[in-house]
């Protein structure tokens, strides 16, 4: 093995970017400026799916993150009023402590996964065939669950979105 | 292998966690929340990968499928709580309470 | 606690490419709803009413010419009738034929510009360019008999400019031979078309008595249901010896308001296939008609015209009320009433004229018929009432 | 809703009407003229560009300075300076302002020698709005670059004698006014053309 | 094309040798035949914006229409000034509408060329009142006057032509009329967008 | 290492040859879009720059090249900036899995159609970018219409497919043509009708032309979502715009006319035709539908942006449901 | 099309394809950038509104119906994604596989009528 | 009933309002006093045997120098149901310069009362919202009145706004010539 294998130069590529989006997203003071480093978060979330040979998987993140998900994210920005967000602050009041614990659950999980070792001798291929069997046949009845809780979501969805405040007061 | 990709999805949860508990804006809360759901897929399937199965992946199936609905019921809190107080920042909505 | 939402401000206009000229409208929308729309004008106000005081009849007749701009043929006509109403001239018949034969080609002119623009609006672009083709077929016989395409001049005070020849008769009937197949050409394309049928029904609605009280005339008003034409309701030049119909719509919607004027296409086809049949020969200009050059000396109106009783004022009111006489005469323009109101004082000029325009009325009503609705039919709107700014600012 | 209808909505036959219809006219020919290259033909006494006509005996304009054509302009865009000279009114400078112009021909018909005329010209868009200001003798190069493309030995404008008007209402020499001869007589002379023949 | 003199020629400064048109010595052959095909390319591709005042916007759409058809020339009506190369002045410029007008101009990007159609646009026409301006060179550079009310459409063809001749003719964009001390406008520009952020 | 290395130069070279070719043709259909929208008219389109104005589209790209490009005050400038970028990669980069031929194609990935659907979404992230970050308010309307007609067609569009899918089995885009050889006619146009008739009507709205071309709408929002933009980045949304044309035609032709494959019946009956080379025949088929978009444009009026969303909620979803269904069942007992 | 044969290559040459869109767009606007004249000023950088100066905020606080459309459209994305590899295996697994996504259909047109139901699609009227 | 009957029947029910009336090439107008206007305008709209629903037309006319009260505001009505048309006049003096607003009688009276407010400055009580329509709302002076010039070159009553435009445009054009 050379000591940087072309899998190893983009692993390290993305490391530092994924790293650098999800903070961009964090420290943005414009929300919109998230949003967009949301989106590249999550194009490069994909790509990672491509190196554990999940296929399947990146297609279906861009379709539903990307395509989605995100879509919401941007709405609901486009309808509420961001020029809140730039004239307050952009922290709540006790970040420091927060980011203390945050920091602390880092350690924490990198303790645990140092010592975790799985490596097969041969990775796993990828075939949308096979996930689709598994998924329809073993996993049949967390895939009806899942089809139920999304008719929930939506329900819910709709109840609270559409509840007139001029019918509350 | 595997643990890089671990360590990966730990640095990104983790800094959707600070984002999350820092941040006030509602909005970009959920986002965090969004990156959180992201590296735990990447651990999802980086252990379906390196353990040579679906399940892990299938998993990631299902993540995402909860995680959209997640982002839209949570969207849908967060823009009829502004319709009706006109507040996204989390720490005022605490002061609301109380 | 309030609804956090507040309404976005936009404006539509002047410059625009769906308010047909120089309209502005402030629109409040909430969502793409519009809470309020308030039209702005005065953009094009070219102080046509001012400067007319300053040029003798003769003279403002050109300027009629750019108020609607469409069917400035009318506008001479309108003038001219009121003109001769005030100097008591009796326009010969052949006169009389060609006016109507020519302002019914002005309103088709004038339609199909409206058909153009307004399925330009809602997106049909082809619509356009076969009505401006048809029309430019309009405009190459206007200058054939009048040396100019749009701003004709055509009309004089007590007839017509010139008389027109076989050759222009002749094109003028093949015309209108297949000028029905060229409508039913422009209603292949939207007529019965889903997507116009959706923007164009139960947009815009206004009833029969609101349209009353909005002061709506022409199309627009028939479009709700009432019968009101210039033509037939107070007929000038040939229009009592011809026969056509006047379609009137019932719900008041922008397609009610489509379908009249379309209608109208036929019945104008009609009435100058009429004339072109019933054409008499003889003079054009009346023999007392002004000369071009407008005598300096005061009008000749006969004092025994006027007849008036004085109740409340002193009596040496009288010679005031001798002096300035005053008319109105309207015709019924693509657009509807269009009115000359003019106060002689018996020089050559007038003392007073005003041109009550029927554009400036539709553009009040627009805030009354865009409330609710949505931007799109804002302009479905726009296009419904078919406003020229020209006339509507003066 | 009837069964007929149904079907036609769900066929979208009014659709499908109309684009057979834009179809057809993909294939049939435009009526597109391509200006610059073919022209349409104007219609004689269009009102484009102002001249004053040449006097084909003296080379001159025909003005007599009557002023009838400033007082008619609605846009007062004639200007016209006279002197006196020998007892009689010489015209020393005649301007129009073309850019001022409403073309509504009034001059035209009002002109009682007809000395005036607005050809069917029409090309004439300027860099600047000086060029725009005719004097007379720019107006009578008008009339030279408008006979060029004329094409016909004669000119008559149709304001001077609009048709159909009784010419007891036009002073005498106007009534006697015919087509104009657009050659020279100097010209005429050298081809050799009989005299006599002019008016 | 400040930006090509600067790449090729940093310290010439562009010379007047015509009215309206400018060299830059020393650095002719590239500058010229880069020059050839911009100038090709903003003649063949003129975009007017859509801005009908009066009449005269009739006689424009008709020259847009079938029988005339200014698509021949590559033009087509743009109905943002951001993506318009020429502004038509179709008709009578009201007082009211002047500032618009101005404001509108202001925002095509440059090179920018305004055509004054109509005697309305070019001198107030007939309309010599209170409200009009009187000819919309007061207000605005003009390139090409159509006289004519309205002129027919083939003279409204002819003046986009000489416009295309104009453009042809330039060796260098012409001198902007209204782009005065540009630079400092744009530092402070800047600087005030600059300030806004830290205020954030 | 070295393999690799030859891997990314074949591609590059690959990627060059191939975007060369389709710029051409993405600057051609601009011409011919006015060309044919012109004749329907009447008209002629363009004639005079060049023989028949055939370097009309050369002579406005390098207009706009040499056009000042305003930044306007008072608009977000990064995300200004980069919106067309978005719009223009997304729609360019869909071409990488497209096939134009069983040997031309730069990449052949399992999951291309999958793919093809996600990034074409992507696009409309450039336009809301756009409308956004403006600070017009017409723009800002233009992006709100985008995302409504975002979320109006997007799932037919996506639903559309699954008929195909089924019928072919696979997301693999050559698998789908090869599939669709084993038809009489060399497609699945017949028995995925209703399937091909959302899939029309979404690509219509996904690539906003008449008669949904709201976001852009002239005669309502003056140009949408591109208001404040000129020279050089307008025409990088424009590039953006022919192109998921192009890919929508693509996907069009592979998805339900059978890309490159010569119907065979046609074959038997003119044997000649087999020697037409298969990129010529997808291409043809790719013009066909790209004839349907100028067609429509030539036709159509436009809807109004409610009944968009109506139409794509009401009755695109539904049918495509349907078809789901139909084709489901029909396949399984068949 | 055998598993094994997921090289990354093929997503290598998508990459790069991605990376030279990216190029051809930066390319454009960077020779422009030398070509092009620049001379902004004030009035050159005012919004555009019809030649009007602009008036109020763009980025208002701005109510608009049908986002409750997008949270429908999120779901129904996610579902539409649980057709896709059903539709290539549900031949192989047998019945149930379609029984199964039968109910998950019905499921969803059982939202689809309480959306319908609860007319978000006709966000215009309320 | 014919014009003067209707004029008659007019004069009966507001003796103190009605100055006078004229006929004229079959048209009659009927100059009243300006306080009870919209009493006469809402009777004439009102009364079944007269029916006049519908304004047609408002404007004014400045007589400066030939009367005293110096404006009349004219009123163009018409019956769409009995086909006559008649116009009513009501005097306005300069001094006390305004007459009630008919806005809520005919709504399309509400651009007419603005148009002739913007230009012969006579002022409509009751007007809901009486702005300049065709002028600048800072626009000084009333255009249609007789002492108003004509002409572009206003001088000194020219409006600010276009002044400045003028200025500008200049300057910035010397400064590059
Ligand atoms: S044509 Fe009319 S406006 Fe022109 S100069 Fe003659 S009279 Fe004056
Ligand atoms: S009317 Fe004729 S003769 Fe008299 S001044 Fe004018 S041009 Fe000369
Ligand atoms: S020049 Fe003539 S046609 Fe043109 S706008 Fe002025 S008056 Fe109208």
């Amino acid at each position: 093995m050379s000591p940087l294998s072309i899998d190893q130069i983009f692993f390290i590529y993305f490391f530092l970017s994924l790293s650098l989006l999800s903070i961009g997203v964090i420290a943005s003071r414009n929300i919109i400026h998230s949003a967009f480093f949301l989106l590249i978060f999550l194009l490069h979330v994909a790509a990672v799916f491509l190196f554990l040979n999940a296929e399947f998987l990146m297609a279906i993140q861009i379709i539903v993150y990307v395509g989605g998900v995100l879509a919401l994210f941007i709405f609901a920005i486009m309808v509420m009023n961001i020029k809140d967000e730039l004239k307050h602050r952009r922290f709540v009041k006790f970040a420091g402590s927060g980011f203390l614990v945050s920091l602390l659950f880092f350690a924490v999980f990198y303790v645990f996964l140092r010592n975790i070792r799985l490596e097969t001798s041969k990775p796993l291929t990828s075939d949308t065939n096979m996930l689709g069997s598994l998924l329809y046949s073993y996993f049949l009845l967390p895939f009806e669950i899942l089809s139920l809780v999304l008719l929930i979501a939506l329900i819910a969805g709709i109840l609270i979105a559409k509840k007139n405040p001029k019918e509350d007061r | 292998m595997i643990n890089q990709y671990l360590l990966l999805s730990a640095t990104l949860f983790t800094i959707g966690l600070i984002g999350f508990v820092l941040r006030r804006d509602l909005i970009v809360m959920l986002m965090c929340l969004e990156i959180m759901f992201n590296a735990v897929n990447i651990s999802f399937a980086s252990f379906s990968y390196y353990g040579g199965n679906y399940t892990g992946q299938i998993f990631v199936l299902f993540s995402i499928a909860v995680a959209a609905a997640e982002a839209a019921v949570g969207l849908a809190i967060v823009l009829s709580l502004v319709r009706v107080t006109g507040i996204n920042h989390s720490d005022e909505l605490r002061n609301l309470r109380g | 606690m309030t609804d956090n939402t507040k309404e976005l401000i936009i404006n539509l206009g002047p410059q625009h490419p769906a308010t047909h000229g120089v309209l502005r409208l402030i629109l409040e929308v909430e969502g793409e709803i519009i809470k309020k729309c308030i039209p702005h004008i005065g953009y094009l106000h070219r102080g046509v009413e001012k400067l007319s005081e300053d040029l003798t009849y003769v003279q403002v007749l050109p300027l009629t010419d750019r108020l609607d701009y469409l069917s400035s043929m009318i506008n001479n006509v309108g003038f001219c009738l009121a003109i001769e109403k005030l100097m008591g001239i009796n326009v010969p018949e052949r006169a009389k034929f060609i006016r109507t034969m020519m302002a019914e080609m002005a309103r088709i002119c004038s339609h199909l510009l409206w058909i153009a623009t307004h399925a330009l609006d809602i997106g049909a672009m082809t619509v356009f360019l076969y009505a401006m083709r048809d029309r430019e077929k309009l405009l190459e016989m206007f200058e054939m008999v009048t040396g100019a395409r749009l701003t004709v001049s055509y009309p004089r005070i007590g007839g017509v400019r010139c008389d027109i020849n076989d050759k222009f008769l002749e094109e003028l009937e093949k015309f209108i031979e297949e000028f029905p197949s060229k409508v039913e050409e422009y209603e292949t394309l939207i007529d019965r078309n889903r997507v116009w049928l959706k923007r164009t029904k139960g947009v815009g609605v206004i009833t029969a008595e609101e349209a009353i009280n909005w002061g709506l005339t022409g199309p627009t008003l028939r479009g709700s249901g009432v019968y009101y034409d210039v033509r037939k309701f107070f007929p000038y030049d040939a229009y009592d010896k011809v026969e056509f119909e006047v379609p009137v719509g019932k719900n008041g919607d922008v397609y009610d308001r489509y379908k009249c004027r379309m209608l109208e296409f036929r019945q104008s086809a009609k009435i100058i296939k009429q004339c072109i049949e019933k054409l008499p020969t003889g003079p054009i200009l009346a023999e007392e008609a002004p000369r071009i050059r407008m005598p300096s000396s005061p009008l000749k109106i006969n004092k025994e015209d006027i007849q008036f009783e004085i109740y409340l004022m002193e009596k040496n009111i009288e010679d005031f009320i001798k002096k300035f006489t005053e008319v109105y005469a309207s015709v019924e323009a693509p657009r509807g009433e269009l009115g000359f109101y003019i106060v002689c004082d018996e020089s050559a000029k007038p003392y007073r004229m005003r041109v009550r325009a029927p554009s400036f009325v539709h553009a009040g009503a627009l805030s009354r018929l865009c409330e609710g609705s949505l931007i799109a039919d804002v302009i479905a709107n726009i296009g419904s009432i078919d406003i020229v700014l020209g006339e509507c600012d003066r | 809703m009837k069964v007929g209808e149904f079907i036609e909505k769900i066929l979208m036959i009014e659709i499908i009407k109309g684009l057979w219809l834009t179809l057809r006219m993909l294939f049939s020919k435009p009526v597109t003229i391509q200006y610059p290259f073919e022209r349409r033909k104007v219609h004689e006494g269009f009102r484009g560009r102002h001249a004053l006509v040449r006097d084909p005996f003296t080379g001159n304009d025909k003005c007599i300075g009557c002023m009838r054509c400033t007082t008619v302009c609605p846009s007062r865009c004639i200007h016209i300076k006279r002197e006196k000279r020998e007892n009689k009114m010489v015209v020393t400078d005649y301007v129009i302002e073309a850019s001022r112009c409403i073309y509504c021909a009034y001059c035209v018909e009002a002109c009682p020698v007809c000395a005036l005329v607005l050809t069917e010209d029409y090309e004439y868009s300027q860099y600047s709005i000086e060029n725009l200001v005719f004097d007379k003798e720019r107006l009578l190069k008008n009339w030279d670059e408008f006979t060029k493309k004329w094409g016909k030995d004669y000119y008559f404008n149709k304001f001077w004698q609009p048709p159909g008007i009784d010419p007891s209402r036009w002073p005498k020499t106007k009534r006697e006014q015919g087509p104009i001869q657009i050659k020279r007589v100097e010209e005429i002379k050298r081809e050799g053309i009989d005299e006599s023949f002019i008016n | 094309m400040p930006g090509l003199i600067k790449i090729f020629d940093s310290n010439k400064e562009p010379i007047e040798i015509e009215d309206g048109i400018k060299i830059v010595p020393g650095c002719s052959t590239i500058i010229g035949s880069l020059n050839k095909i911009a100038s090709w390319g903003r003649r063949s591709s003129l975009w007017p914006l859509t801005f009908g005042l009066a009449c005269c916007a009739i006689e424009m759409m008709a020259t847009g229409a079938s029988h005339y058809d200014l698509d021949r020339f590559g033009v087509i009506f743009r109905a943002t000034p951001r993506q318009a190369d020429v502004m038509i002045i179709a008709g009578t410029v009201t007082k009211k509408m002047a500032p618009i007008i101005v404001n509108l101009y202001h925002q095509m990007p440059e090179p920018r060329y305004v055509i004054a159609m109509g005697s309305c646009a070019c001198s107030g026409g007939i309309f010599n009142t209170y409200s009009t301006v009187q000819g919309v060179g007061e207000i605005l550079p003009v390139d090409v006057y159509i006289p004519g009310c309205p002129p027919r459409p083939e003279a409204l063809i002819e003046g986009i032509l000489k416009l295309q001749q104009k453009i042809e003719n330039e060796l260098c964009h012409k001198s902007e009329n209204f782009s005065r001390e540009n630079s400092q406008i744009e530092e402070r520009n800047e600087s005030h967008r600059d300030s806004e952020e830290a205020k954030r | 290492m070295k393999e690799t290395l030859y891997v990314i130069l074949i591609t590059i070279l690959k990627t060059a040859l191939y975007f060369g070719i389709l710029m051409l043709h993405v600057a051609y259909a601009t011409y011919a879009e006015r060309k044919i929208i012109g004749h329907i008219q009447l008209r002629l389109g363009p004639m005079v720059v060049g023989p028949h104005g055939l370097l009309q589209p050369i002579a406005d790209i390098i207009k706009l090249i040499f056009k000042e490009d305003i930044i306007p005050s008072n608009v977000d400038k990064k995300i200004f900036t980069i919106a067309p970028l978005i719009s223009l990669t997304a729609a360019l980069s869909t071409f990488a899995v497209i096939p134009v031929s069983p040997q031309w194609f730069i990449a052949d990935i399992n999951v291309g159609i999958l793919y093809v659907l996600g990034i074409l979404g992507l696009g409309t992230y450039g336009i809301i970018f756009a409308g956004w970050s403006s600070n017009s308010k017409y723009a800002f309307l233009g992006g709100l219409r985008s995302v409504a007609q975002m979320i109006s067609y997007e799932i037919a569009l996506a639903m559309s497919i699954v008929g195909v899918i089924i019928m072919a089995e696979s997301f693999n885009f050559i698998e789908i043509v090869n599939r669709q050889a084993q038809y009489p006619l060399g497609m699945f146009l017949f028995p995925q009708i209703i399937g091909y008739f959302v899939f029309l009507v979404a690509m219509l709205a996904e690539t906003n032309r008449v008669p949904f071309d709201l976001p852009e709408a002239e005669t309502e929002l003056v140009a949408g979502y591109f208001v404040e933009y000129s020279g050089i980045r307008f025409s990088l949304f424009y590039l953006a715009e022919y192109l998921a044309m192009f890919c929508m035609s693509a996907l069009a032709t592979i998805c339900f006319w059978g890309g490159w494959t010569i119907p065979p019946l046609l074959v038997k009956i003119f044997p000649f035709l087999s020697f037409v080379p298969p990129v010529l025949w997808f291409i043809l088929k790719v013009y066909l539908h790209m004839f349907l978009f100028f067609w429509f444009r030539g036709t159509l009026p436009r809807y109004r942006y409610d009944q968009l969303m109506a139409i794509g909620w009401k009755v695109l979803i539904p049918l495509a449901l349907l078809n789901i269904v139909l084709t489901s069942l029909i396949k399984y007992y068949l | 099309m055998e598993p094994e044969s997921l090289s990354r290559e093929r997503y290598l040459s998508v990459l790069i394809v991605i990376i030279i869109s990216l190029f051809i767009g930066l390319a454009l606007l960077v020779v422009s950038k030398f070509l092009r004249p620049k001379r902004p000023y004030r009035e050159k950088l005012t919004p555009y509104e019809c030649g009007i100066p602009s008036t109020g905020e763009t980025w208002d606080r701005f109510n608009v119906k049908f986002y409750i459309v997008t949270i429908a459209f999120v779901i129904f994305d996610v579902e539409t994604v649980f057709l896709y590899p059903w539709a290539i295996v549900y031949k192989k697994i047998g019945f149930y596989a379609l029984l199964e996504m039968y109910i998950f259909i019905f499921l969803l047109i059982i939202a689809y009528f309480y959306a319908l139901g609860k007319r978000i699609f006709n966000w215009r009227e309320d | 009933m014919n014009l003067i009957e209707i004029v008659k029947k007019l004069r009966d029910k507001f003796p103190h309002e009605v100055l006078w009336f004229r006929c004229f090439r079959e048209e009659c107008d009927v100059t009243v006093k300006k306080d009870n206007i919209r009493e006469i305008l809402i009777y004439l709209k009102n009364t079944p045997t007269l029916e006049f629903n519908y304004l047609i037309d408002l404007t004014a006319v400045d007589y400066l120098g030939f009367r005293e009260p110096r404006f009349d505001v004219v009123y163009h009505l018409m019956s769409i149901k009995y086909r006559h048309r008649l116009r009513i006049k009501a005097q306005v003096p300069e001094q006390a310069c305004s007459i009630p607003s008919i806005c809520d009688i005919w709504r399309t009276a509400e651009w007419f009362e603005r148009e002739c407010f913007d230009m012969f400055g006579i002022e409509f009580k009751g007007h809901p919202d009486l702005r300049r329509i065709l002028m600048p709302e800072d626009w000084e002076g009333f255009p249609l009145r007789k002492d108003y010039p004509v002409f572009s070159d206003l001088a000194e009553k020219e409006w600010l706004t276009f002044i400045e435009l003028k200025q500008k445009a200049k300057e910035l054009r010397g400064n590059n010539d």
